[in-house]
């Protein structure tokens, strides 16, 4: 047995490799369905965002790029069809120079799904850069820090823009976080400067860090990672039936993920058994 | 005289800039008679800001006179009121403190300026008092035990210790209190007679390393030794630099593995391999997200703050060790201000936890 | 001259910063709001700046057949062709439809997004490696550890979730895991964090600390 | 379908695959893609700063609009380069001790603000009304409770004094910080759970490229063919595959034949 466990982890590690491969696309050739809970944190963004009116006002900072696309592009999707199946006003930014080739085009088609007008319903305001210090001047004001948007027209003649100029005319700052500078920078730099209803929706990696943000009231709700993602495209679709669903990338990851995450935790358990098992004998 | 020429022509470029800069920029409203009575508490606030600062009084001069210039100015430029008025820009007329808060200023403000200040003044209080060359307790952290238990093992096995100084530049924080530890490891390895590699991603900072490798083997009496092909440059990409190092490992097989600085994604590849290879590894990083994967795989692991302190304590550097000081003393008070304020709120008393609010309380 | 003045504007330009969070007057917010503007400039010129210096560093080896000179070719070469198209595009780049033509769109869809995300995507594989052979539970700091990170990784799925019986007390086990303990220490590392930029902050603004300015 | 769609996807599987080959060992194939990463990456970076920045807040308001003031960032920008160039050099340091400044002073307030005040006044929970809500310890809520309140500062204050170096570590000290030392490996648990869960859904993403899962499984035409989208994703990924297996065979093999002939 523990000849065994050694021997294995001699072995080469690319066939660790191919066992992770092997747990990956298993599950994505038979799919199966697990039911998973909401947890709290995604509740709250949801109710919150549930609880706007028609004719409100959301803030999205898409501060992602292809590099996490797959834990945060399905949030992004379902907020979006979220926000305008209530007929809310949408204005997005970006502080990442590689997001725009990314995340335009998907506002622009769910933008199309719900037949929502350029300039009166929503509008992308392009790319800022400048970190904290373009925060800093959104915070002020949006329509100073983006003089056009990404079409070259002026923002402050878009009929969206109506009665929007300072960060916190609008009712809610969505920020989708892929690192920095993202939902953290936000938070230390206009959050509690001027007391931003601010919900996240951060990759798994910075999921831990965000939280005190959200146990402080900083943040008033949180989707980590693709669990978080599948949470909120649970809560989004819940009534609506199977066929007029779009493909929730999310949630069906969610079985791949059990999985490789088990394969993950075998392999701790096995290198540890062996660790103990041999470090009796070996003690010099 | 000139240095003071200087100053003053810097000054009146500055001044000159802002100026105009003020005029331009500020979006006249029609009624602002109550301006200029209210300037004076915003260059209080510049001046209690740069109280600390010898230089404070000649440059405090300049917010003063902008203040006011600009508001004569604004004046006479009436009149082109444009956009904001439809949008939702409510201009605040306040001074201090959040700009809806008519009723009064959050306790949270004024909180927050005296931690800025305090901070400053215990900060430059020990800056003084380490430069004066007053000794200063520092503790003596079991990384330091570590590092030199793991010298002394690579010297016996007669082989050399790897040296990674993270892949950050230079102007890191963590990239520097790496090179101040590298000073006097390589000081220790120089009088142990042992073989030192040193592997960076940056060329700057190899640059740095190579510098300061150099001037440890020469305070410990041994220059000849000092090898410079032995700092190397492997590459500035991060996997590729990681392929680079791993290669090392495998090669030249040292017994000991020393990783601090400012590590990424490339920080479980290069534990794992260290680990294979049987050596002795001793990691530090301040980055959050990296700790779980040296914790799991080296020997020895200095945890966020304990890399600065472990270099204030071995290099003495003025500026860490302030720094370091200042931090001590306000953790005392905000543990204090913890345990008080959890009692308090416990008893339904919400002194303390208004003290740290930025909003009055019922918002 | 060429110390003094930069470490005057330092001064200024750090203390009106540092009052742009106390002072909410729009006067004041004019004013600091215009040198924010310049400041997004000058971040953008730094990346420039980047550029650059990528050039002047890669192209001497690539025209003298340095080493890895074909590499330092694909990377000049690659950066031309999408300035080129982004540039010819205009301000018509990212609009749908474009990318059925060779265009920054079609650079961007079938060049940078496979790249991009395979990357990181790398590290899957090289966690389970060292999950499997080098993370240990040496001593009870790491036991702790691994013990956490295994259960919120059970807990997180729906395969821990719905183990029957004990899966909801893993579940809450995980939440509080996350919010009590994590919170503890995470605050901890925030304040501590804090303390040390303040510090950090104060010393660059009153000209204490001038490594940014160069050496002597 | 048109050909340059059809080259587009095999492109990208490709791209894919050529970084995943770095599994196998680094090779010249990972890095011909490494380098494409880069310029593109950059390349992208820079038209969008140029549409993003310069061109409405530099160029229009200076070319259309004359507004002076937009001459100083001009003037700073133009010192900022100074530094590509030798005799200049020392210039850049006014526009960069500018921004180090904007940085400085902004991040000074931010980090004071929301993570030092704002984190402590958080961290004050009011245990009696924990208790009359949460009790000591309630499962439907995370375990939320008096215990845990208690957890939260006691452990919060332990984690600070373990970051507490001015004195010797004695008995309680020494105490203090182990409880100080376990919060923070019950915290780094967490963040290595989740970092797990992070790197795998990238690769799930991966492998829903490769197998054709990312998009709508429609029937595509391919010359006179008619097939399902996923069918051929599917082939011409395994063809790749064995592409990419190839050359870097032959390159390798390349490689050591020419190192022997040197």
């Amino acid at each position: 047995m523990l000849d065994l466990l050694l021997r294995f982890q001699a072995m080469d590690r690319r066939w660790v490799f191919l066992g992770m491969a092997i747990s990956i696309v298993v599950p994505m050739l038979l799919p199966f369905n697990l039911p998973f809970k909401v947890d709290g944190r995604v509740q709250d963004l949801y109710d919150r965002v549930e609880a706007l009116e028609a004719g409100d006002a959301v803030y999205i900072s898409a501060d992602f790029d292809p590099g996490s696309r797959p834990e945060l592009e399905p949030f992004f999707r379902t907020h979006l069809h979220h926000l305008f199946r209530k007929d809310v006003r949408v204005v997005m930014g970006t502080l990442w120079p590689t997001a725009p080739p990314l995340v335009k085009p998907i506002l622009e088609e769910i933008a199309g799904e719900y037949d929502k007008e350029y300039g009166r319903d929503w509008t992308f305001l392009g790319y800022i850069d400048g970190r904290e210090l373009a925060i800093k001047s959104l915070g002020q004001s949006v329509r100073k820090t983006y003089p056009l948007d990404d079409r070259g027209n002026k923002t402050a003649d878009l009929p969206v823009m109506l009665g929007l100029d300072a960060i916190r005319d609008f009712d809610i700052l969505t920020s989708v976080s892929a690192g920095f500078p993202g939902t953290q920078a936000y938070v230390l730099q206009i959050q509690g400067q001027y007391n931003l209803e601010m919900a996240s929706a951060c990759t798994a990696v910075s999921a831990p860090d965000y939280i005190p943000y959200y146990q402080s009231g900083q943040l008033f709700g949180l989707s980590g990672g693709m669990p978080g993602s599948a949470q909120y495209e649970k809560l989004v679709y819940a009534d609506t039936p199977e066929e007029n669903r779009p493909r929730l990338a999310a949630t069906s990851g969610m079985n791949v993920l059990s999985v490789g995450h088990m394969y993950i935790i075998v392999l701790l358990f096995l290198g540890n058994l062996a660790f103990f098992l041999t470090r009796g004998g070996k003690e010099d | 005289m000139r240095a003071f020429a200087l100053r003053a022509l810097g000054l009146l470029v500055l001044l000159l800039a802002l100026l105009v800069c003020g005029v331009v920029a500020a979006q006249p409203a029609s009624d602002d008679d109550s301006a200029a009575s209210d300037d004076d508490s915003a260059s209080d606030d510049d001046s209690a800001a740069s109280d600390d600062d010898s230089a404070g009084d000649d440059d405090s001069a300049p917010s003063k006179d902008i203040a006011s210039t600009e508001s004569a100015e604004v004046d006479a430029v009436t009149g082109e009121a444009e956009a904001a008025e439809e949008g939702g820009a409510v201009r605040s007329e306040q001074w201090f403190g959040s700009a809806d808060t008519e009723e009064g200023v959050p306790w949270g403000y004024f909180t927050l300026l005296l931690l800025i200040l305090t901070t400053g003044g215990l900060m430059l209080y020990f800056t003084k008092q380490a430069q004066a060359g007053k000794e200063m307790f520092i503790r003596r952290m079991p990384g330091i035990d570590a590092i030199e238990d793991g010298i002394g093992r690579a010297t016996e096995m007669g082989k050399p210790v790897l040296y990674v100084p993270g892949i950050d530049d230079l102007q890191d924080i963590q990239t520097i209190a790496s090179m101040l530890i590298l000073g006097q490891v390589s000081k220790t390895i120089a009088e142990y007679q042992c073989e030192l590699i040193v592997s960076c991603c940056v060329p700057i900072v190899r640059e740095v390393a190579d510098e300061v490798v150099r001037a440890g083997f020469y305070q410990a009496g041994y220059p000849d030794a000092f090898r410079p092909e032995e700092i190397r440059f492997i590459a500035a990409d991060q996997f590729a630099f990681c392929a680079g190092t791993n290669g090392i490992m495998l090669r030249e097989k040292p017994a000991t593995n020393i990783y601090l600085g400012r590590f990424f994604a490339e920080s479980l590849i290069l534990a794992e391999t260290g680990y294979l290879n049987r050596s002795i590894q001793i990691a530090g990083t301040a980055e959050a997200t990296q700790l779980p994967f040296f914790v799991a795989a080296c020997d020895y692991t200095l945890i966020g703050e304990e890399l600065f302190a472990v270099s204030a304590y071995l290099s003495r550097d003025p500026r860490l060790v302030s720094s370091l000081k200042a931090s001590d003393y306000l953790k005392v008070a905000i543990v204090t201000a913890l345990l008080v304020g959890t009692i308090l709120a416990s008893f339904g008393n919400t002194l303390m936890v208004d003290l740290f609010s930025l909003t009055l309380p019922g918002n | 001259m060429k110390r003094t003045l930069p470490i005057l504007i330092t001064f200024v330009i750090g203390v009106i910063m540092v009052g742009e969070f106390f002072i909410p007057h729009w006067r004041y917010r004019a004013l600091t709001g215009e040198l924010l503007e310049w400041g997004i400039i000058l971040t953008a010129g730094a990346f420039i700046l980047g550029l650059v210096n990528l050039i002047q560093v890669h192209l001497p080896t690539v025209v003298e057949r340095g080493t890895d000179w074909g590499y330092k070719a694909v990377l000049l070469v690659s950066l031309a062709v999408t300035l080129a198209m982004g540039f010819s595009n205009g301000k018509q780049r990212l609009d749908s439809g474009m990318e059925v033509s060779f265009s920054y769109k079609w650079i961007f869809d079938y060049v940078y997004v496979p790249l991009s995300a395979t990357m990181f995507a790398l590290l899957a594989f090289y966690i389970a490696s060292a999950g499997f052979r080098a993370f240990r539970a040496r001593n009870a700091e790491a036991t702790l550890l691994l013990v956490a990170a295994a259960l919120v990784m059970f807990a997180s799925v729906p395969i821990g979730e719905g183990v029957p019986v004990i899966g909801e007390y893993l579940v809450a086990l995980k939440d509080w895991t996350l919010d009590v303990p994590n919170n503890a220490a995470r605050r901890a590392i925030f304040i501590g964090a804090a303390l040390g930029a303040i510090s950090t902050g104060l010393r660059v603004i009153l000209g204490l600390e001038r490594s940014h300015l160069g050496g002597d | 379908m048109d050909l340059l769609t059809i080259t587009g996807i095999w492109i990208s599987i490709f791209l894919t695959l050529a970084i995943l080959s770095f599994l196998y060992d680094d090779n010249p194939i990972y890095k011909f893609a490494e380098h494409l990463f880069m310029g593109v990456g950059i390349g992208i970076g820079t038209i969008e700063i140029y549409y993003g920045v310069f061109q409405p807040k530099l160029l229009r308001p200076l070319l259309e609009e004359h507004r002076l003031l937009s001459l100083f960032p001009l003037l700073l920008l133009v010192l900022l380069f100074a530094k590509v160039t030798r005799k200049h050099q020392d210039w850049a340091r006014i526009p960069i001790a500018f921004i180090v400044a904007a940085f400085a002073g902004v991040k000074l307030t931010g980090e004071a603000n929301g993570r030092l005040v704002e984190q402590v006044r958080a961290s004050m929970p009011d245990l009696q009304t924990l208790y009359e809500t949460n009790g000591w310890w309630d499962w439907d809520n995370g375990g939320a409770g008096v215990i845990s309140g208690l957890v939260l500062v006691l452990g919060l204050c332990a984690c600070l004094l373990h970051f507490y170096f001015s004195t010797p570590h004695n008995k309680p000290m020494r105490a203090i910080s182990r409880i100080g030392i376990l919060t923070l490996m019950l915290s780094f648990g967490a963040s290595f759970g989740f970092t797990v869960m992070g790197r795998i859904s990238l690769a799930i993403g991966r492998a829903e490229a490769l197998l054709g899962l990312d998009q709508p499984n429609s029937l595509i035409k391919l010359g006179s063919m008619e097939v399902h989208r996923m069918t051929a994703t599917r082939w011409t990924t395994v063809g790749t595959m064995l592409l990419v297996i190839l050359s870097i065979a032959w390159l390798k093999r390349r490689a050591a034949n020419s190192a022997e002939a040197d």
